[in-house]
């Protein structure tokens, strides 16, 4: 297995595999914090989910664009407002999504998991028809496409950085408001007790709104940061929702702790196998030893031992 | 057979006025302005049609089938613009045989039993003459039964893996050794590459492609081969194989990476600070067309490698004449692909079969097929073989940070399609 | 080792707990034959999780639960059920889309394998017997009824109803008589009085009234561990007992 | 205790007076409306959408009457189509006809993926019996592995339905990348003669137009005769308290794994159709969206209603032809808000909206056939059931 690399070879092949997993533990924690607020807290099954982000990754398209149009002097820095943006964006048709749709399904969550692919297909079509159907071309400032040179083999991308740092920032972000925002403290009385979440005087419909609203809006956001990695485009949201759903699912829906964990797993098992064997057998494999695990905890890796 | 002494093999293009006036004259543009336009009236539809085809007096129905839904749409938007783009030119200049070309189109929405679905219903319920149409090798694979149970005649666009002849097709683009062994040799011979790194999405395309190239690599260079790899359609994450070619150090890496994994590969090839312009590793390609860098961004993809019969960037008069009509048709920030203009050629090449057989009926066009020359593709002059593919040169292209592809290589010969090479299996 | 064996049910050192917190903590206690055990205790004291737990609905940490010589914990639910222990739950548990006929037929004993109840087809004897059931259970006239128009006291009869049919040598019920009108639960007493004859029955409930109507021995819970247990009226006068309600 | 003559009136009946009317009108549509209405191409089409209500009515009694919702029927649905697909490519594939290949009489792809030899699990499909029974047998045994792992583990609702959907990924990334074996994306195509006979002519699709039709009916009769079963009480049982069944002494997990078997053994006998319908498979109908297409199919049609199933699917795969052949560029949002518009406002789909208007008139019209089956049967089942009786009536 490890024929002919030499012990530096084999050192920074350790090193550069820990961070290819790093990023793409990243990237798995950036899809699934919206899901799993919209799934774990609430029970509901978007399929749409990928649209979201893809909504995103649009909408920093067209800022990109407007600087370069118009303040290319900026141009280095118009990300951060994209990712604002996006994650206004997405968060608004969310909340949208929810009072038209969602709210009237929360009694039935397989069903949201049809209106939302219905949901899905129109989005496509959405920006099939407003961005066309090829892809789009996002230009990133060039300060992000660079690398750091650690040693002679060891390279470190900046874009893989950035993610990191957007998805730390998120991840507590997310946990702070989760378990020190009043915000937080109604989701949390909503996803127990919606009854007696209402009797006191929570305003469930809207905590439910601000909850979708949040999580599609992360979303977007992981979409924003995606238009450094991958393809923006109408169908590329498909591409992450099996992933995503797995990531959510595996971790124990109801915890974001373990959904950060599961990502975390699922990431480094599937980049050092990657490594060994070819990508389509490294995907199956993961996903086999996802399934299998999952058949054996059907709760996930993290979730409380409840009394029923 | 009614064959006319004025039907030449040869015929003309675009004309530059017809293009200059713009798709709403185009119609007066035909019978005022273009000599060599053919009359309806020589050609009765009783004669030029004995098979119940869709051919009318003055207008003959023809079939676009491509994806305009799913995730194929984003590669094959560009043959449907460029076969509309050709038809309506040829409508321009007086049509088939004096009929003005008129199209169905139908979504495969990227889904290869609706193709075959909709190839029945192209003609089977609308009698199509002909069908521009289908872009993966899988739809192809799909539709094939069906043109072959009801006589349809296909035109393909797509350069693909060979191994494959089928009567009722005619192959726009490059099969295998036509796209591949020319690539291999410039690099080797221009570029001194020893080591080689192929790696690929996972279907048969690349397979077969990286199979050829292997064995050309291997058994006719007495070059190296690295290391073989293939990663799901639609995979978006490559820092491991990126790793892997750090490690192994080819001179070349060989990718035919497709779909939204492309732009993903690239852009992180970009960030693992594989610079593409220092040609160490040098890469080489044979999937990314202007189309694909439009989403890949070309400062992501700068100083690669691609191998193609067909840039946008090619200097001839065909080529500029053909890239300002696409622009004017469909907008002034479109880029045109090798697939692009091989699906432009589609009906180009029908128009010519169809008037040199003297009739629309499948069985004498496809009699007529072999042979036909244009002279006015953008890519320079084109001839059927008698395997129905396209003789054709073979170009090498440097992707630029505009999107665009400086050419660096031409074979000087039209090269042979050879759909079953020998010692290639 | 003779004692667990004397017992219909024994329940020796039986401990749950849910992420370190200890909801059942060591218990041990024992039913005998034809005795009626009650279950009390203040909210969260682990009563409904005894049940849970000798009838396999949650697994133990710890201990042991014996029925007629068999280790209940090592079993599944319905192989429990098979051992003859039958259970009865706190809110209503029936079918709604299926009428009472065909609930009561769901739980009569027998077909109980996949291809059994594929070919089960209905004999008088097992006609009768619903109807013998649907009668006690005061629903004769709503045999055709969709469960789910029954009423809330209806309800828990007809489950009543379910878990007679089955014929269990010791019956759990939890609060059977939650949420009933006083006529139902006057009712329900009765009928818990009738059908309790010639088996173990295992109570948990809050209305004292009712434990008093029909208790032999009493076990108090609190904590999860067992605060005091005897008659009813030596456990009303234990100062503990009275502490624990009163107390706060 | 009931007299005799209202014992008999007990004896669950297997089928009323409406359910008879159902599936005759069902006959009447698939086997007269639809075949003189439509020509040579459009029957075909139906062809394609009849194999997709094999899957449905599966899941009407997976989804519909046990609650188990599982969004990798493709699977199974891909797995008949492959086992049927795998002997007709083999009959494709004698020596004369892949003369050109380096090793004639293997599969085409083979040959262009280096293959010498027929890998050994290809063998048995040469013969058609092996086939047939593998068409049932393969998917059965898969749904049973993965129902006896996930159903004895009590996965349920939501999580099995996304475990099943990575099923889906995985069984669509095995194919595609295994493709010396499958035929990878392509699919195995170019599909010929089912034993000589040519499926590829008019007559020959017409043909097996009315081989689905009936088929359809007699996996319909199967479904029917489980859901009136005992068995079938018992999943609805299931659905809505699973403890209750448990407490009154089943093993649930069986019954689960028993239906999903079922529900996959349906959709393989449809994937088989498929197969010789439209002449070839490929992993598009494997994966999660054709998975989850088959379950909106479900939900149109009513998800717990066995007709309702078979006219959801002809309906979505009605309007999905109509829509994309009048609007090629927009028949996607058609689609969505068909699909929205179902779960939102018709969530008992088309049986729902039967039983909402129509129902009542035509149990009013078939109450007196009704009443005339029911002592018809009463007075027959009164005999027998007498006999079984445990007591002798108390008067």
């Amino acid at each position: 297995m490890f024929d002919g690399y030499t012990t530096s070879e084999l050192s920074a092949i350790f090193a550069m595999q820990g961070f290819a997993g790093l990023s793409l533990f990243s990237v798995y924690v950036l899809m699934a914090l919206g899901l799993a607020i919209i799934f774990g807290q609430m029970g509901v099954i978007n399929m749409a989910h990928g649209e979201f982000m893809i909504l995103g990754a649009y909408v920093t398209y067209l800022v990109s664009i407007f600087f370069a149009e118009y303040m290319p002097i900026l141009f280095g820095a118009y990300f951060f407002l994209a990712m604002i943006l996006a994650f206004v964006a997405s968060g608004l048709l969310g909340m949208a999504v929810e009072w038209a749709m969602i709210r009237h399904l929360y009694k039935r969550p397989l069903d949201t998991l049809l209106a939302t692919w219905g949901l899905s297909l129109i989005l496509q079509q959405i920006y099939r028809s407003t961005f066309g159907a090829r892809e789009v071309g996002v230009s990133i400032p060039d300060w992000m496409m660079g690398s750091i040179a650690l040693t002679d083999l060891v390279e470190i991308p900046i874009n893989g950085l950035f993610v990191m740092a957007v998805t730390l920032i998120i991840a507590t972000g997310v946990g702070v408001m989760m378990y020190r925002s009043l915000w937080g403290r109604q989701v949390r009385a909503v996803v127990q007790n919606r009854t007696m979440a209402g009797a006191v005087g929570i305003d469930t419909g809207r905590t439910d709104r601000l909850t979708f609203g949040i999580g599609c809006g992360i979303a977007g956001v992981a979409g924003s940061a995606f238009t450094m990695i991958g393809s923006t485009g109408p169908t590329a949201g498909q591409l992450y929702i099996v992933d995503t759903f797995l990531v959510v699912v595996f971790g124990g829906a109801a915890s974001l702790l373990g959904t950060i964990a599961s990502a975390f797993t699922i990431s480094q098992t599937q980049s050092i196998l990657e490594f060994f064997l070819s990508g389509s057998m490294a995907k199956v494999l993961t996903l086999l030893t996802v399934v299998g695990i999952l058949m054996l905890r059907p709760q996930g890796l993290f979730s409380l031992k409840l009394r029923k | 057979m009614t064959k006319r002494p004025d039907t030449e093999t040869v015929v003309t293009g675009p004309s530059r006025r017809g293009v200059l006036m713009g798709a709403t004259a185009a119609a007066m543009t035909a019978s005022l302005f273009t000599p060599k336009s053919l009359r309806a009236a020589d050609f009765p539809t009783a004669e030029v049609n004995t098979t119940g085809l869709a051919v009318t007096d003055d207008a003959v129905t023809i079939g676009i089938l491509h994806s305009i839904t799913g995730t194929m749409s984003i590669s094959e938007t560009g043959s449907v613009q460029a076969e509309k783009l050709a038809i309506e030119q040829i409508n321009a200049q007086g049509g088939i045989l004096g009929r003005k070309i008129e199209y169905i189109q139908e979504d495969g929405a990227s889904d290869w039993p609706t193709f075959a679905e909709k190839s029945r219903k192209l003609l089977v319920n609308d009698k199509v003459a002909s069908v521009m149409g289908c872009w993966t090798s899988a739809s192809r694979k799909a539709v094939l039964p069906v043109f072959e149970q009801h006589n349809g005649f296909l035109y393909y666009p797509t350069f693909y893996e060979g191994l494959e002849q089928s009567p009722n097709v005619i192959y726009t683009g490059q099969e295998a050794t036509q796209q591949i062994i020319a690539g291999l040799d410039w690099v080797a011979k221009e570029k001194g590459a020893e080591t080689f790194y192929l790696l690929g999405s996972d279907y048969i395309w690349p397979r077969t492609s990286n199979k050829i190239a292997r064995k050309h690599i291997e058994n006719f260079l007495g070059k190296k081969v690295l290391g073989e790899e293939y990663y799901p359609l639609g995979h978006t994450q490559f820092n491991s194989v990126i790793n892997k070619i750090r490690l192994r150090k080819p001179d070349v890496i060989y990718a035919i990476v497709v779909g939204g994994s492309n732009v993903a590969f690239y852009k992180q090839l970009k960030a693992a600070g594989i610079d593409m312009t220092e040609e160490s590793p040098l890469l080489l390609t044979i999937s990314v067309t202007e189309d694909e860098i439009r989403g890949i961004g070309g400062e992501n993809i700068e100083g690669a490698y691609a191998c193609m019969k067909y840039f946008q960037s090619l200097d001839n008069e065909n080529n500029v004449e053909f890239v300002s009509a696409f622009k004017e048709m469909w907008g002034e920030d479109m880029v045109i692909g090798d697939v692009t203009q091989a699906a432009y050629l589609g009906p180009w090449l029908y128009k010519a079969a169809v008037e040199k057989a003297g009739s629309f009926d499948v069985d004498k066009v496809r009699e007529a097929s072999p042979g036909i020359e244009l002279t006015t593709a953008p890519e320079g002059y084109v001839k059927v073989h008698e395997n129905h593919h396209l003789w054709s040169k073979t170009r090498v292209g440097r992707a630029q940070a505009d999107g665009q592809y400086e050419v660096v290589f031409e074979t000087a010969d039209l090269v042979e399609p050879d759909p079953f090479p020998e010692g290639y299996q | 080792m003779a004692s667990t064996t004397d017992y219909l049910l024994s329940v020796e050192g039986l401990t749950v707990s849910f992420d370190g917190f200890r909801a059942v903590d060591n218990l041990s206690f024992y039913v005998d034959n034809d005795e009626i055990r009650v279950i009390i205790g203040p909210n969260g004291a682990g009563k409904t999780t005894v049940l849970d737990l000798i009838c396999g609905r949650t697994r133990a940490t710890g201990g042991a639960v014996q029925f007629k010589g068999h280790d209940l914990l090592k079993m599944r639910e319905d192989q429990i059920v098979h051992k003859g222990v039958g259970r009865k739950f706190q809110n209503p548990s029936i079918y709604d889309d299926l009428t009472v006929f065909e609930n009561l037929e769901l739980s009569a004993p027998g077909s109980y394998s996949v291809f059994g109840a594929l070919a089960f087809k209905r004999t008088g004897a097992i006609i009768d017997r619903i109807e013998e059931i649907a009668e006690m259970i005061f629903l004769s006239d709503l045999l055709d009824q969709k469960a789910a128009l029954l009423s809330h006291g209806q309800k828990q009869w007809l489950e009543i109803g379910m878990l007679l049919i089955q014929d269990p040598e010791l019956l759990m019920l939890d609060e059977p008589v939650a949420g009933m009108s006083v006529a139902e639960r006057k009712k329900t007493a009765e009928l818990l009085n009738t059908i309790t004859k010639g088996r173990s029955v295992l109570v948990v409930e809050h209305d004292m009234k009712f434990v008093e109507d029909i208790a032999h021995k009493v076990t108090v819970l609190h904590q999860g561990k067992i605060l005091a247990e005897g008659s009813m009226d030596a456990v009303q006068a234990n100062p503990k007992v009275i502490e624990v309600y009163l107390g706060h | 205790m009931s007299d005799v003559s209202t014992l008999g009136l007990r004896q669950s009946r297997l089928f009323t007076a409406s359910e008879i009317l159902g599936y005759l009108v069902l006959a009447v549509v698939i086997f007269i409306v639809i075949p003189s209405a439509l020509d040579a191409f459009r029957l075909n089409l139906f062809g394609k959408y009849l194999t997709y209500a094999f899957v449905a009515i599966g899941l009407v009694l997976c989804w519909g009457v046990g609650g188990i919702l599982s969004l990798g029927q493709g699977v199974f649905f891909g797995l008949g189509g492959y086992c049927m697909a795998m002997f007709l490519k083999l009959e494709a594939s004698t020596p004369e006809n892949t003369a050109i290949q380096s090793t004639p009489g293997i599969p085409d792809f083979m040959d262009w993926n280096q293959l010498t030899e027929l890998p050994w699990w290809w063998v048995p499909f040469n013969s058609f019996a092996v086939t047939v029974f593998a068409i049932v047998a393969v998917p059965m045994v898969l749904a049973f592995v993965i129902g006896l792992a996930m159903f004895t583990r009590r996965v349920s609702g939501v999580y099995f339905a996304i475990i099943t959907q990575a099923i889906a990924a995985i069984a669509t990334i095995l194919i595609i990348g295994q493709q010396g074996f499958t035929g990878g994306v392509n699919g195995i195509t170019d599909l010929r003669t089912l034993m000589g006979w040519d499926i590829r002519p008019d007559n020959a699709k017409t043909i097996l137009y009315f081989v689905s039709g009936i088929l359809l009916f007699a996996v319909l009769f199967v479904a029917h005769v489980i859901r009136k079963s005992k068995a079938g009480r018992l999943m609805i049982a299931i659905r809505d308290r699973e403890d209750r069944v448990r407490f009154s002494g089943y093993n649930v997990a069986n019954f689960k794994i028993f239906v999903f078997c079922v529900g996959a053994a349906f959709a393989a006998i449809g994937g088989a159709m498929f197969t010789l319908q439209v002449g070839f498979i490929s992993p598009t109908l494997v994966g999660i969206v054709p998975s989850i297409y088959m379950v909106i199919f479900c939900a149109v049609g009513g998800r717990s209603s066995l007709i309702g199933a078979v006219y959801g699917a002809l309906l979505v795969n009605w309007a999905q032809t109509t829509f994309s052949e009048s609007f090629p560029e927009l028949w996607l949002l058609a689609m969505g808000a068909l699909f929205i518009a179902v779960v939102m406002a018709f969530p008992m789909g088309l049986a729902g909206l039967y039983d909402d208007y129509l129902k009542r008139h035509v149990d009013r019209v078939l109450a007196p056939v009704d009443r005339m089956m029911i002592h018809r049967a009463a007075r027959r089942e009164s005999e027998k059931l007498s006999a079984t009786r445990a007591t002798q009536p108390a008067e």
